[in-house]
């Protein structure tokens, strides 16, 4: 199994979470976190000079699905979370050993 | 774009055409200042417009709280920075100039001139005025409700207009719109029941602070032009805070229906019962209204609610029995429901915070309604109710040339403030939010 | 259950039992309305009742933040929500004809007439009560002291209840329940001083609000049963939230307290003085007590402390020495800290915000307080302190009687309504909590 | 530590300097408490003033959520704790002991004597002091002052005073510090108009309130050592709540300062203006600094920029025109400003809450204001602008006095509580914060 | 070493922190978060219809702990979590390489 | 790849950012988080007894870097998060199998 890391934009939440849904994929843990990417923030100017905002807010998603269903699950979230600016976020993919529920039905 | 260029051609022909039809005041009509004034100060009178002026004093630092509750976590900084320089600038500019411009003298029906500026010849302890309260404290009243109108044309902006931009529009606008529609209404000009050319009447503010802020709203949210699809966020980020700005509101408005007669006596008692009782019926009316059309009720919808009522009893509070009362608060909360749908979804303008929605559309609707239910118990022009039909197409026309005017200067201002400086975010400001990328000061660390 | 039952069959008993014991009251004693009436306006007494009708307004909002601010952060909104839809409903229906049935006429001792149904004959200029304000501002006081014992009512319900359900309760509840004690205790019934039967004191609506709200919330709460036990979080989820809600209700009490004379006069300054220091000992005292069995206070305690304090002073407040207020303040503490751990851990009801802890047995420790050390300096009936036994008695009765009636009727009000609609969230609703569930609306966002 | 040795030298030095100095206050000069004082009650100021000793509690648990809001969110409850706790705790000594040693006869010209303890003499229903209130309704408006006095001192302390160790504290400066300060300056000493040796002003509470408060927070911060610089973080936790605290604050000024003079009538009016108008223009000059200084202006800064107009307005409040408040309140900004830089950056001292870089700066800025710009026509001692040296030199001589005596006692009260309890946080409590570590309550869950 | 990530109940937080106290397990990391399960949400019924709340409060708990103790955080954590109720949560394992001190004593 | 997750004291995050920063690593994303460490908490004495708090506010860095960066990542954490106290916070690493940006340029 695989546990799907995604950073995305916190407007593109909701259509990512139906995205999917209608994938059939429904498990899912959302954080709120602060990020910086590879410019390091955004830059911006006052009167007295410019300054660097390095803390954006985004949601992280942390989705673990079946190896077969990684690819699947990249491409959907990579789709429904593009606005096609710069900060639309990353995806990682971290191995998961085991999952279990804790309470076994 | 498109809508705003509508409302003014609108508006324009609706005042042009209503100047014409209008029959001259008659010379009886009370004036509101002169109620039952002597011009010997009476300590008890005093005493409550000093409460109300607390009161009024209130409602700016609360809309603060009420709109940047409604507005993205990253936008509540710059909301509260907005209100409260505002409040101050409008203030100050109003007891060194705007005063004088309204209550002093009368050029051309229109505006006032120099005679008070600076706080000169406006006494501590007596009254030029005629009023059983010092002059001075007048001031303070009638200072209170220009900050306060001015932070609420700053909801129509909210988060794209750059603070300095909206501090210079505040200022030019409230010698250049606010103080002239003062003097209009209440400093003996052109809709002032007294000398006006237009029978109208406005108690305590729906033409001078709600049609104005509202119609104002909508032209610099024009010259602003929209936020990015990706800033907007339907849902506030703190209820409570919403909420509690909301209730402030109320409390506050006690004192601005309240105190606007300047002075105890029954009429006071009217204002009250018809104050409270319509933003009441309204709450009722909006939840109902989204129980039909939505299911359930919510706290925003509620707040929305019983302010559309009391937005539209403001012009009639004095002049309307408490079940015209409830009759307005509860038309007014079916009208703004549907006005701050049609600004949503169809208008084009980003009102952010249903400025127009709210203020204009329910100071429309209360100004018409004192056409209609003004009693002729309660005042000496009364409504069609009671067989007034001058009243009511005054009112029609005060209306237009509100809109007309208002609109029309406040969009010139903010225009020309836009040739001289940059007057929005850029995108990445927008997204960081007001707060950060202006401020450098978050709200929750 | 049990507990409920066992409460309702001591109450009833004692009500019973006293009604018999007790000796009629002496015609002389001065009705609390009619104190220094004369039916002529007095503009100051007008100034102060509107600036305590603000006050009290205050207090209901104010309530939804405290209630809100101690309950899950899921509970928010809904708390909200049923605390200004509350007072509204319970608003507009005092004023259609609630106040009517309280203070227009009596039938049998027991409530009023329809005289002043749909504010008919309720001057704005003059008083039909003797009064020194209009009629149309007592009936606002009033008003707001209906909508604050409603929303009190809310924190039993807490979490569980259906908006709905509860709205529907609410508005039955104010014409079955509040009306009638407003009426015995206030409008010449039964437990007033001036015409009743028995000879009792309740300035401020020690028995009318506190105990009457109490007793209900308890009635509703075992309609109800109790909360998941996974709904139940024993930590407040903000204490800023409560706090300021806390002390707001605590600002509001000074209109509660001092509008209840509806006058400026000497009374007033025992009045205010009274309930001031008695809230403060009581917070002191409450403090005291957490340090002693806790090792530290909290700020949930203090707040719980003085308005323990200001729930017994209310039905004393004219009538007792400053010294006095400070014992009843110390001793509402002690009894209110015990008494909200016994209804937490033993009484079997899911009392949730301890309405009938702190209002509930405040509310009668207040009442036997005033038959207690209600002085002869300050009313014709004073307390067993200064000889009279006749008033010690009496309250006992009237705190009987209240509880029994209150009880009762809420409790088939609540059972009837679980008749005809579902009265409570099914256990997902409860655990997602009603802001979500019920309005789609979570608090913080 | 330095520093605070420093202080206290140059201010001993200026007071002992001073005293001889002084010429001998003239007879002549009126008693600011007899003002217009007849002894008979009046209906309108009793009103007035009850409103005013309403806004002024309302600043107590204002100055919470001020304090509070600037801090950590492990903080907030226990700012909390501190305040309300405070407050009640000093109001009850006041009532008990507090007032009369600073109301009543006269020791030395230092203190009054025990003649109104534990409220005997303070009647309800007229005053023996030959006001137009009740003394009782002037022992409860003074009383608030008393505990908002307190609570202004805890802001210094901040984040590190164990809450037993500085509830000992407030209750023996309450004492020991505060009521010899009401004394000397309104109950008839050194420093007051009348009886007074010293030529000197102070309307509200510049001295007693203001500079008292200050250098008592920079006395116990001085004993209690700074916090770990884990532990202090620059940035406000919460800007909402910081802002509400301090709208609040801006609100009660209005009771604060306009309930001084006890009277509703011309004066009054005087002192609003000047304190709105101050305080405005205040705001405005702060956020000017910022502008020109950091290119932007924050919310926090215009708190800052608003609270430093209102207290350097308070001791001149009365005696100054609008145009000189205006001067008055600008110029309080930028010392301000500047002040609360050096206090942070130079002084060594950690003034967690920045009370003296306001209260104590700008409310020493104040009495020398005061001392500048009393004008002949609101004054019999005027100020320098009016050619009235004696008055100079007097504040100059009170501000060295007032300095002197506070911090001496101030920082001997905490140096011998320290001898008998640990008053900080060791490390450990200090890094997770009062909230958790003394009182086991976090703010938010 | 693995980590293991446990997603529970708030109202169970207290009962797995004093559990794994018990056994020994000291160091943890509690991360407040939004999920939704397999059912993807609760429906709730109105009036107009019914709607979905698919963002339900949670608690995520980070342990890393040495191989051999793995099962045993497991089980406690399964017992100490278990209410017997749909949405009782997941737990994940994840490896991990490194464990480092900031401060070595 | 790495997932560095290091778990530091909230007043050092800014130096740790910005020693980040100097050294090129840019890209991360931070999480608010309680934690409880090998003490299980900080004891706190009162009048009526001890009693323990073991929910310390702690910041959670998750940076993914490649592995020839990693051990300079923790170097540069570990300078800039030490203040020598218990509590300073741990490090852990885990491996990333894939990393993909959402807008590829
Ligand atoms: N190397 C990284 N490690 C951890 N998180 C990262 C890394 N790079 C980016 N992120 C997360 O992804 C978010 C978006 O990154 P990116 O698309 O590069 O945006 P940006 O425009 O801010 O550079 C960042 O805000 C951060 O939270
Ligand atoms: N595949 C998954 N990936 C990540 N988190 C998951 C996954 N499945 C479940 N979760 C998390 O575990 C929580 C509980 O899941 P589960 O017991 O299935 O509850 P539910 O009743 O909501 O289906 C969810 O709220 C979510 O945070
Ligand atoms: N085994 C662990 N698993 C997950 N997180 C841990 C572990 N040990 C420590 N932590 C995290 O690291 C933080 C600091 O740990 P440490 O330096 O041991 O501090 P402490 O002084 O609290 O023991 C903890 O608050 C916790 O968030």
């Amino acid at each position: 199994m695989k546990m799907i890391v995604a950073i995305i934009r916190p407007e593109r939440l909701q259509s990512v979470k139906d995205a999917l849904r209608c994938n059939g994929i429904m498990g899912m843990t959302m954080i709120q976190v602060k990020g910086r990417g590879s410019q390091s923030g955004v830059n911006i100017s006052t009167r007295t000079g410019i300054f660097r905002v390095d803390e954006i807010e985004k949601i992280m998603l942390e989705i673990v699905v079946e190896d077969d269903q990684k690819q699947q699950t990249i491409d959907i979230i990579k789709e429904a979370a593009l606005t096609g600016h710069i900060g639309d976020g990353r995806i990682f993919v971290v191995p998961v050993e085991e999952s279990i529920k804790v309470h076994d039905e | 774009m498109k809508l705003g260029i509508m409302i003014a051609v609108v508006v324009v022909a609706i005042a042009s055409v209503s100047l014409f039809l209008l029959p001259e005041a008659s010379a009886e009509t009370a004036e509101i200042l002169a109620d039952d004034a002597s011009g010997v100060l009476d300590h008890t009178d005093m005493t409550w417009v000093l409460v109300a002026t607390t009161l009024v004093f209130m409602m700016a630092p609360a809309l603060a709280l009420f709109y940047g509750g409604m507005l993205r976590k990253q936008s509540m900084t710059s909301t509260i920075a907005q209100c409260i320089m505002g409040v101050a600038l409008v203030f100050v500019i109003w007891a060194f100039i705007g005063y004088s411009l309204a209550f002093s003298g009368d050029i051309g029906g229109f505006i006032g001139d120099l005679g008070f500026a600076l706080m000169h010849n406006v006494p501590y302890d007596s009254s030029s005025l005629g009023l059983t309260i010092p002059d001075m404290e007048f001031l303070m009243f009638q200072g209170m409700f220009a900050g306060v109108t001015a932070c609420i044309v700053i909801g129509a902006s909210a988060e794209r207009a750059r603070f300095s931009a909206i501090m210079l529009f505040l200022a030019l606008w409230s010698v250049l719109v606010y103080a002239p529609m003062a003097h209009m209404v209440w400093g003996g000009g052109l809709l002032s029941t007294a000398g006006g050319h237009i029978v109208s009447l406005d108690y305590a503010g729906g033409m001078v602070v709600h049609i104005c802020a509202g119609i104002t709203g909508v032209a610099i949210a024009m010259v602003l032009g929209k936020r990015s699809s990706r800033t907007i966020k339907d849902r506030p980020h703190s209820i409570p805070w919403m909420y509690l700005g909301a209730i402030l509101l109320w409390l506050g408005w006690i004192g601005f229906n309240g105190g606007s007669g300047l002075a105890v006596n029954e009429t006071l008692v009217i204002v009250i019962a018809t104050t409270i009782i319509s933003s009441m019926v309204a709450m009722l009316a909006w939840g109902a209204m989204q129980v039909l059309h939505a299911g359930r009720v919510s706290v925003s919808g509620m707040c929305a609610g019983f302010l559309s009522g009391l937005v539209a009893i403001t012009p009639a509070c004095a002049f309307v029995s408490p079940a015209s009362a409830a009759f307005i608060g509860a038309t007014a909360a079916i009208v703004c429901y549907f006005g701050v749908i049609f600004m949503r979804k169809r208008s084009g303008v980003d009102d952010a915070l249903d400025v127009f929605g709210i203020h204009g559309i329910g100071g429309i609707w209360g100004a018409i309604a004192t056409g209609i239910f003004a009693s002729s118990m309660l005042t000496d022009t009364p409504g069609l109710i009671d067989g007034g039909v001058d009243l009511f197409v005054g009112q029609l026309a005060a209306i237009g040339f509100t809109l007309a005017y208002c609109f029309t200067v406040s969009f010139v201002i903010m225009k020309a403030i836009s040739l001289v400086m940059r007057i929005r975010y850029t995108e990445d400001e927008e997204l960081i939010g007001g707060d950060i990328a202006e401020h450098g000061e978050s709200a929750y660390n």
